[in-house]
């Protein structure tokens, strides 16, 4: 039997004062297997901790255990000193006398029982501690950055900068995202491309980013330092190598279409790049809607281009990466605005979005910035915006404040006044909520030197009545209803996840909300890390933002992905699943269940009865698992096994628990 | 129908060397409901966050009854069913698993797995005639210090009310 | 559900059916007949407690209809209620037993009656519109009513809460506009279709009526509607009654004459107008349909 | 509701023919070195058999009392890489895709000659009966449905799920409204009847195992109720013991029980075996809405799992 | 070593013998109760009748019309589980020095097996042979058997399963039984017995028929006029065949297993076996048994329990070295213990062929089986 050391701890008073620690110490000294144990008053403190090092020299101890407080406070130290004794730190136990007794039991008698019962279990599991050891694995010093929006761009250029390699990929066929298709940004009226071109150009110059655009991400397996991620380039109908983005093709290409990028207020062709500043500067073929891929004739593009670039025939590629590390910047959807039918989205052609709005007053948009309402083309005289379409609406939409759309509302009042100088501009809100940087100054600005009208309350209708549309609301601050009769509506539409964040997510391993917005770790301590180690979140994928908290959280996550990559090797938990290859019977139940696709099948080869088997069994990856144990249970025969928290261990604590306070076998 | 709390018929006769009275457990005052018999409940808690939840309930003073015995796990999801009886076959009058809440899980999906095993088992134990409310299972999250004492004083007030657990009805190991 | 329905179903006509609504009461029952569909009115039914007792006591709002419901199940059947506000206060019910158990064993126990749920309430929309029926009525159609310009009204109370009802788009409906085109008519698609008639204060404050109504039936005439299709005793009563208030507030006339739905069915069925009570109109319901040669 | 098993001897005749014929093509031809089959055993029982030559097919019979299970024998046969041949009805098929979702015998080395089937009579129950009516049962397959196997009387995989070659006609398939009276009827009863109905059954339990050797999804290489380190279960027959054999046994077959109540056929003390897994196919249709519960599938109920599945703080509890 | 079966001697001499109205069986049992644990064959609602210990107010649930129980009368000589002694591990306050305190476990009180078949009766016999003879004795056995009275009661009906008369046992044997009742119609009648003749062969079992319990329940003088009666019906009952036993003749095929140990017949008879131990378990005369412990802290009893050569770990040894890996090598080793190895330590054959294992074997593998098979085997 092993010989194990306690070491009660008085915590000050915080323990001594409600547990008899004298009488727990004289019980446990009857305890069999143990051979030494101790009072301390700050067992954390130096001379405590001195004391156990002693003890386990003078009385080689095989196993300690400490009663003080909560191990997630003082494992790794208690563990520490084991290490500086010269013993395997797992072989520490640590009994909750604190937290869990001293401090929420008053009375003495039955807090020194549970006292003396709680460091009962720690002896029964420690006496089955085994020595761990912490695995190593190396790290691939090259990440891959999924979103090629303002997110991606800033964390892939922060990455590059710090001399690391970088894979960006993008869905679209440039990079660029939401920030690409605005006019001007708040709170400064800056030019949006101005501030985000060169950074697209950037990337693309980089010497340590390679881009991807078109293109999405397959599979991602392995673990961090360790990704293998497949990636599939799209078939672009154009070889990059040789177009030369003159654009030709696109102004004789016969076929026009919605611009996906203008959301439905302009045009595009079947071949075409989104915008004139897109990076790459190299068209794709809309098989869709190519004349040729329809009919099998046509193929102007191919005859006007000199660079003889067209490629019907192409295919898509399948790339295959080795990374350290993941930065996901998938970015956002914007919520349906059909959903509220009282509204008309859909119906009335004048009821727009306020990403349509932002097509139609950016200058390189479909009506060269001129404020022109669809029907009829003509300037709207009055338009109201409204907000909160979506957000914080528990019967329609979802519960959470999408956090951009009162800045961008009021944005876009104060341009559509700016550009129409006798029109007006109502903006129907439920608050306006201003929280950053001389957000709260535009807003005031928008209405004492714009003369936006707010109105506070949530529309319950808007209807056409003539050319005019009415919106139909209470005034929440007069406590009547208003209708105003406006020439054209801005729907403020909820940021809501990508249509596909959950499959994401899913691919990569990491968890995501009810909403579909993707988890952080931690949401204060570890705001970029997910829980998959080596996977780290930048943008709106994890929640609503607008754009400063955006490249904000971009920058973060490079920094991680820097501090990752500045070491050459990784320790990994020891308290891993394992696999007892004689007993597995190779069902293979334990890999559906566990979170981090870590167990893999395993052929081996043994004798049995003078002839040799090969037969599969489970083998778990220590560097992908992260010791949940949940396959221990999906495992019936018990050849899986979590180390710290074996089977044996736990049943131990059981056993010798109820053994003394229930005894059974009629001793 | 049995006349003795023995094992199966076949060691009737082996019983006889060792007549009831002399049996401990069974006449144990300390398993006597009533007169100072205080319920043992085994609580298995997920490290993350209902353990810490316990741990907050202790650092807020939260003062609750001593008789739940905590046994630390990395997840809810690592509690095999069959640690479960082994607890009440062993004497446990109640035992509680807590995890974190759906979708919290710290590995992700842990706790998913185990509600689906750990309500098909609750279903199973009253069916083999364990009274439901000896074993509860909840979401405690680290912050929910209250929740954890909450539930520590309700079901160590049920089970003083129901009496001593399976064990008195199920006999001796040997 | 609706496959394994047989087509009889318990009738649950309500106060106003039996008074202000007699030509609802009538034309349902002729349509029923000429589809081939047996109602059988409840026997013993009660009050559905719209409005008063819901909002005086929650349990007298679930127990007045949970109790119909009891009845229906007894009869073994669904139970179709023409007016908007019985329906709505049924279904509701039937919602709550669900969620509250405690409330079902009450009205168990008051009423010696067992409420599991089996029965539920259909209103004349859904219930028109259901595969079998409007099947039937396809068949049996005598009279499309070519060329009538029919404004759907709905109504506030027919599909909300949604959660509730669950039968069609809360905001912008299209059953009875689906019905409407089956027997021939013209729907005609406008902006107030579930907007509020002004219920109840029909009596304390008629101008507010005048008002609601008014603007109810300008977008519907507007719209070129030269009637209004109703599936709600109330909606009609003040659709029809005040149309002259109404048209003074809006400084314009309206004439506007406003059927239940299942009299404009009925009509089309082959049905005189006698049978169905297009006599007890206010704003004249015949000379239209005479100009439509439709009567 | 669920189907009437009945029995076709002429069908039967015709299927043991194609049978053997199958059996001795697979073993002359080498095709297969063991073909698992049934034999007429003692008393005209039918007993699992194992052909290595042509001659020993014809020892091979169809017969309404087949009623083993062959599946299980291929554990035997791990070692080697030679092919098996094996006959399946509906059911047998049940337990062979058991074996093979839990990768316990690789599908390559498998010859499956699936028979179908309109039900298998209760070796047991017939040998209860009287010569004289036993002989007229066997001969004209006249039975009353309650000499039949409790697996006919919910069989909704008359033909088998898996096979390489079909030996005589499909039989139609119902659908089959899946009821669970077995654990209704403990359902009913309080929780101290239920303890004590249970009580008794590991009172009269003798241990043998029988139930979990004979158990398709019971196959791991080493049952942790053989092991000693952890101690899973101590070798002590006292009821709670018992319990937590019987816990274990039933629990960890949860979710892949096959429902064809080998356990409880081949149980010594005729124990209700099917009252504990019965109980579990309920639930696990019940709560995670698996239709077909005893149907293998690739992954099982308890290796997945639904965000919305029922909760216990709420429900549940 | 035989007795009985056609055209046998007479067995042994009765020292007396009574008759008893079946009526009367159950107030007599009662009154046994008193000082004894009764064990008898027991049927509760339709389920086939089991041997075990017979509880309160059970009388009515006693079943001796029942050929066979399913299961043996063994436990009462040899419980499926039996403490064996407590263990303690304490340490000494002062100097913390360990000690262990050990307590062999009680001995049982007395035992009354009534209703045993004449076969099960004989099985005793061969359980005694093993843990009360040669260089070991089992104390704890040897201190159960001290105490046990076996009754008997005479086989009126074997059937097809029976083949007692395969060892020279008989329906009427009176091996291993201190009393044997006697169906006084006589065998082969198939109506219900309404008296016995109660005939002690041993001290103990004239003990039993004297005692005040037995007086009290009606257990009187055999009427004079009835001596003639009593002997017939006696040897009628030892010379009554068994169809099985018929069926297979004499088995005496020690000799001829000599030369099958390595014989590919136990691949093949074996390949059916479901490693159970249903035919060890429910075997009268089988008796391999297990020892653990079950305890924590140091304290907790060490029992034995009954283990089985059929399951795949019985002889697993800690070092995981298993002899007997192959179900053929268990197969082998329970009917060579039976049939071969038993015979040549006791010079008869572990078997009395109560016919279990043919009702009980899920899979027909059972002795009469094996012992009609190697009959024809070659060398």
């Amino acid at each position: 039997m092993k010989r194990v050391g306690v070491f009660l701890c008085w915590c000050g008073s915080n323990i001594a004062g409600t547990v008899d620690v004298g009488r727990v110490a004289e019980k446990v000294r009857l305890l069999p297997g143990v051979v030494y144990v101790e009072e301390n008053k700050y067992t954390c403190s130096e001379p405590g901790q001195a004391s156990i090092m002693k003890a386990i020299k003078e009385h080689d101890l095989e196993r300690v255990v400490v009663a003080s407080c909560s191990p997630r406070l003082h494992e790794p130290t208690f563990r520490r000193t084991l290490e500086a004794a010269g013993m395997n730190p797992y072989h520490l136990e640590m009994a909750n006398i604190r937290e869990h007794c001293s401090w929420v039991h008053t009375d003495r008698e039955e807090a020194t029982a549970k006292a003396f019962d709680i460091v009962r279990m720690a002896v029964a599991k420690a006496l089955r501690n085994e020595a761990l050891q912490p695995g190593r694995i190396s790290i691939e010093k090259k990440a891959l950055v999924l979103g090629g929006g303002i997110a991606g761009i800033q964390a892939a250029l922060d990455i590059a900068d710090a001399g690391h390699q970088v894979i960006l990929v993008e869905r679209e066929p440039t990079i660029g995202g939401r920030m690409a298709q605005l006019d001007k940004t708040f709170p400064t009226l800056d030019c949006s491309s101005c501030i985000l071109t060169p950074k697209m150009v950037d990337c693309a110059k980089h010497p340590n980013i390679t881009l991807y655009t078109y293109s999405e991400l397959e599979k991602v397996e392995g673990y961090i330092g360790n990704f293998n991620v497949t990636i599939r380039k799209k078939a672009r109908g154009v070889d990059e190598a040789l177009c030369t983005g003159c654009g030709l093709c696109q102004t004789k290409c016969p076929v026009k279409v919605d611009s996906e990028f203008d959301v439905g207020v302009g045009k595009r062709k079947a071949i075409y790049t989104p915008f004139p500043q897109a990076v790459p500067n190299k068209p794709v073929i809309d098989k869709e809607n190519c004349r040729y891929h329809k009919t099998g004739k046509c193929r102007i593009c191919e005859r006007v281009c000199e660079a003889k670039a067209i490629r019907f025939d192409q295919e898509d590629t399948i790339i295959e990466e080795k990374v350290g590390a993941i930065v996901v910047a998938t970015g956002f959807d914007l919520f349906d605005l059909e959903t509220y039918g009282e509204y008309g989205y859909g119906l009335y052609p004048d009821v727009i979005s306020s990403l349509q709005f932002e097509r139609l007053i950016n200058a390189s948009g479909p009506t060269e910035g001129k404020i022109r309402r669809p029907s009829d083309q003509e300037v709207p005289r009055s338009v109201a915006f409204v907000l909160c379409v979506g957000s914080r609406d528990d019967q329609k939409g979802v519960s959470y404040c999408s956090r951009a759309c009162c800045m961008y509302s009021v944005k876009h009042a104060t341009q559509y006044r700016e550009k129409v100088k006798d029109g007006r501009a109502f903006v129907f809100y439920m608050d306006i909520r201003t929280p950053g940087k001389a957000y709260e100054e535009f807003y005031r600005r928008s209405s004492v030197d714009y003369g936006v009208e707010y109105i506070r309350g949530r529309p319950s209708k808007i209807y056409q009545k003539g050319k005019k549309l009415v919106v139909r609301a209470e005034d929440t601050l007069l406590g009547r209803p208003v209708e105003v009769e406006v020439d054209m509506v801005v729907l403020a539409p909820a940021m809501v996840p990508k249509h596909d964040a959950a499959k994401m997510a899913q691919t990569l391993g990491v968890s995501y909300d009810g909403y579909g917005f993707l988890n952080e770790a931690h949401p204060k301590l570890r705001p970029v890390e997910t829980n998959t180690a080596g996977i780290y979140l930048a943008g709106a994928c994890q929640g609503p933002k607008d754009i400063p908290d955006t490249v904000a959280q971009a920058g973060a996550a490079a920094a991680k992905v820097a501090a990752l990559f500045s070491q050459d090797e990784l320790t990994t938990e020891p308290m891993v699943a394992r696999v007892d290859e004689a007993l597995c019977s190779g069902c293979l139940w334990c890999k559906p269940v566990c979170p981090y696709k870590a167990i893999e099948a395993k052929t081996i080869t043994e004798r049995v009865a003078g002839r040799t088997v090969t037969r599969e069994v489970a083998s778990v990856n220590v560097g992908l698992c992260q010791g949940c144990g949940a396959c221990t249970v999906a495992c019936r025969d018990g050849a899986m096994n979590l180390a710290g928290f074996t089977n044996d261990q736990v049943l131990a604590e059981v056993d010798d628990l109820l053994a003394d306070l229930r005894p059974a076998c009629g001793v | 129908m049995q006349p003795r709390k023995s094992g199966g018929f076949e060691n009737m006769a082996e019983s006889a060397s060792r007549p009831e009275e002399a049996r401990p457990a069974e006449t144990r005052p300390a398993e006597e409901p009533g007169a100072g018999w205080e319920p043992v409940i085994v609580g298995f808690l997920c490290n993350w966050c209902s353990y810490a939840g316990a741990d907050s309930a202790g650092t807020a003073r939260m003062v609750h009854p001593p008789n739940v015995r905590v046994i630390r796990v990395p997840c809810s999801g690592r509690v095999n069913p069959r640690f479960i009886l082994r607890a009440f076959q062993r004497g446990a009058d109640g035992v509680l698993v807590s995890g974190c809440h759906p979708g919290d899980c710290h590995y992700s999906t842990g706790n998913y797995y185990a509600r689906r095993r750990l309500v098909l088992l609750k279903r199973y134990l009253e069916y083999l005639g364990i009274d439901p409310r000896r074993f509860r299972t909840h979401w405690v999250s680290a912050s929910e210090g209250q929740k954890f004492a909450d539930i520590v004083r309700e079901m160590t007030a049920e089970i003083k009310a129901l009496g001593p657990g399976p064990k008195a009805k199920l006999g001796e190991l040997v | 559900m609706t496959e394994k329905q047989p087509l009889r179903y318990a009738y649950y006509p309500g106060c106003s059916l039996h008074s202000t609504a007699r030509e609802y009461d009538l034309s349902m029952k002729v349509v029923a007949r000429a589809v081939g569909v047996e109602l059988v009115e409840i026997p013993d039914w009660n009050c559905c407690g719209a409005s008063s007792a819901h909002m005086t006591d929650p349990f007298l709002g679930f127990a007045l209809p949970g109790r119909v419901l009891a009845l229906a199940e007894e009869m073994g059947l669904d139970v179709v209620a023409p007016c908007a506000a019985c329906y709505g206060r049924l279904a509701a019910a039937r919602e709550e037993a669900a969620r509250h158990p405690d409330y079902v064993r009450r009205l168990e126990k008051a009423t010696g009656r067992r409420l599991s749920g089996s029965s539920r309430a259909w209103n004349v929309l859904e219930w028109l519109c259901q595969e079998r029926v409007s099947a039937a009525v396809r068949e049996a159609l005598k009279r499309p009513l070519q060329g009538l310009a029919v404004a759907p009204y709905y109504g506030c109370l027919l599909v909300r809460p949604p959660k509730v009802t669950r039968f069609d788009d809360p905001e912008r409906p299209v059953t009875m506009d689906r019905i409407l085109e089956t027997i021939g008519a013209a729907p005609v698609d406008f902006a107030f279709k579930t907007e509020c008639c002004g219920a109840s204060l029909g009596i304390s404050r008629t101008d507010l009526v005048s008002e609601l109504t008014g603007r109810i039936l300008a977008a519907a005439a507007d719209a070129g509607a030269e009637a209004v299709a109703v599936a709600c005793p109330l909606c009609q009563t003040n659709l029809d009654s005040r149309q002259e208030a109404a048209g003074l507030r809006q400084g314009r006339t309206f004439d506007l004459p406003v059927y239940y739905i299942t009299q404009l069915v009925g009509l089309a069925l082959g049905a005189s107008a006698r049978e169905l009570g297009l006599g007890r109109h206010l704003v004249d319901a015949m000379s239209l349909l005479r100009e439509k040669k439709l009567a | 509701m669920p189907r009437k098993p009945m029995l076709d001897i002429e069908r039967m005749r015709s299927a043991e023919e194609a049978l053997r014929r199958e059996a001795r093509r697979l073993l002359a031809d080498g095709v297969v070195s063991v073909f698992l089959g049934h034999e007429e055993g003692w008393d005209g029982l039918a007993v699992p058999s194992f052909a290595t030559s042509p001659e020993d097919a014809e020892k091979l019979v169809w017969n309404p009392l087949v009623a083993p299970h062959l599946a299980k024998y291929l554990l035997d046969r791990l070692a080697g890489d030679e092919k098996v041949g094996i006959v399946v009805n509906g059911c047998g098929s049940l337990a062979l895709e058991r074996i093979l979702k839990d990768r316990r015998f690789p599908r390559e080395r498998l010859y499956i000659v699936g028979i179908p089937c309109t039900g298998i009579l209760d070796p047991a129950r017939v040998a209860d009966l009287p010569p004289e009516r036993r002989r007229e049962v066997l001969e004209t397959g006249r039975a009353e449905a309650g000499l039949f196997l409790d697996r006919c009387s919910w069989c909704d995989v008359p033909n088998a799920v898996v096979s390489d070659i079909l030996v005589g006609e499909p039989v139609a398939e119902e659908p089959t409204v899946h009821e669970y009276p077995r654990a209704a009827r403990l359902e009913a009863m309080s929780l101290e009847e239920r303890f004590e109905h249970f009580k008794d059954l590991y009172e009269r339990c003798i241990r043998c195992f029988a139930c979990r050797n004979v158990c398709p999804a019971c196959s791991c290489r080493e049952c942790c109720l053989d092991q000693w380190e952890p101690l899973w279960l101590g070798r002590a027959t006292s009821v709670p013991e018992q319990q937590m054999f019987h816990f274990i046994r039933a629990f960890d077959v949860a979710g892949r029980c096959i429902r064809c109540g080998e356990c409880e056929r081949v149980c010594p003390m005729g124990l209700p075996l099917m009252d504990f897994n019965d109980k579990l196919l309920k639930d696990i249709a019940e709560l995670f809405g698996v239709e077909r519960p005893h149907v293998p599938t690739d992954v099982e109920p308890l290796g997945r799992f639904d965000p919305q599945d029922p909760d216990f703080e709420e429900g549940a509890e | 070593m035989g007795e009985g079966g056609k055209g046998m001697a007479p067995g042994p001499v009765p020292r007396t013998t009574k008759l008893v109205e079946a009526s009367g069986l159950d107030g007599w049992l009662r009154a046994v109760a008193r000082e004894a644990r009764v064990w008898a064959p027991v049927k509760v609602d339709g389920r086939p009748p089991l041997f075990r210990e017979f509880g309160a107010g059970e009388e009515d649930r006693l079943d001796l019309e029942a050929v066979r129980t399913v299961n043996s009368p063994k436990g009462a000589l040899l419980p499926q589980t039996e403490p064996l002694m407590t263990y303690a591990m304490t340490k000494d306050a002062e100097s913390g020095r360990p000690s262990l305190d050990l307590e062999r476990a009680a001995p049982g009180g007395p035992v009354v097996v009534f209703g045993a078949r004449p076969c099960d009766a004989a099985a005793f016999e061969l359980l005694d042979k093993v843990f009360l003879t040669g260089d070991f004795v089992d104390d704890h056995y040897q201190a159960r058997r001290a105490k046990t009275t076996v009754v008997a009661v005479a086989c009126p009906r074997p059937d097809e399963a029976c083949f007692c008369t395969s060892f020279g046992l008989s329906p009427g044997g009176t091996r291993g039984a201190d009393v044997v009742l006697y169906g006084r119609s006589g065998p082969g009648v198939p109506v219900e017995t309404v008296a016995y003749y109660a005939v002690a062969y041993t001290e103990r079992g004239e003990a039993f028929l004297a005692a005040p319990a037995a007086r009290a329940a009606g257990v009187a003088d055999v009427p004079e006029d009835e001596g003639r009666c009593l002997e017939e019906v006696v040897s009628a009952f030892r010379g009554l065949g068994t169809p099985l036993g018929d069926r297979l003749g004499r088995i005496d095929v020690a000799a001829r297993l000599d030369g099958l140990f390595d014989h590919p017949y136990w691949e093949k008879v074996s390949a059916r076996c479901l490693s159970c131990g249903a035919c060890t378990f429910i075997c009268p005369t089988c008796y391999c048994f297990g020892v653990a412990d079950c305890g924590a802290l140091g304290k907790g009893v060490r029992y034995r329990y009954w283990d089985a050569c059929k399951l795949p770990h019985f002889m697993l040894m800690a070092g995981g070295h298993n002899p007997r890996p192959a179900k053929s090598n268990r197969t082998r080793q329970r009917f060579m213990h039976k049939l071969n190895y038993y015979h040549h330590r006791y010079g008869e054959y572990q078997c009395v062929g109560c016919g279990r294992c043919v009702e009980s074997c899920p899979v027909g593998l059972h002795l009469p089986l094996v012992a009609g098979e190697v009959g024809g085997l070659e060398g």
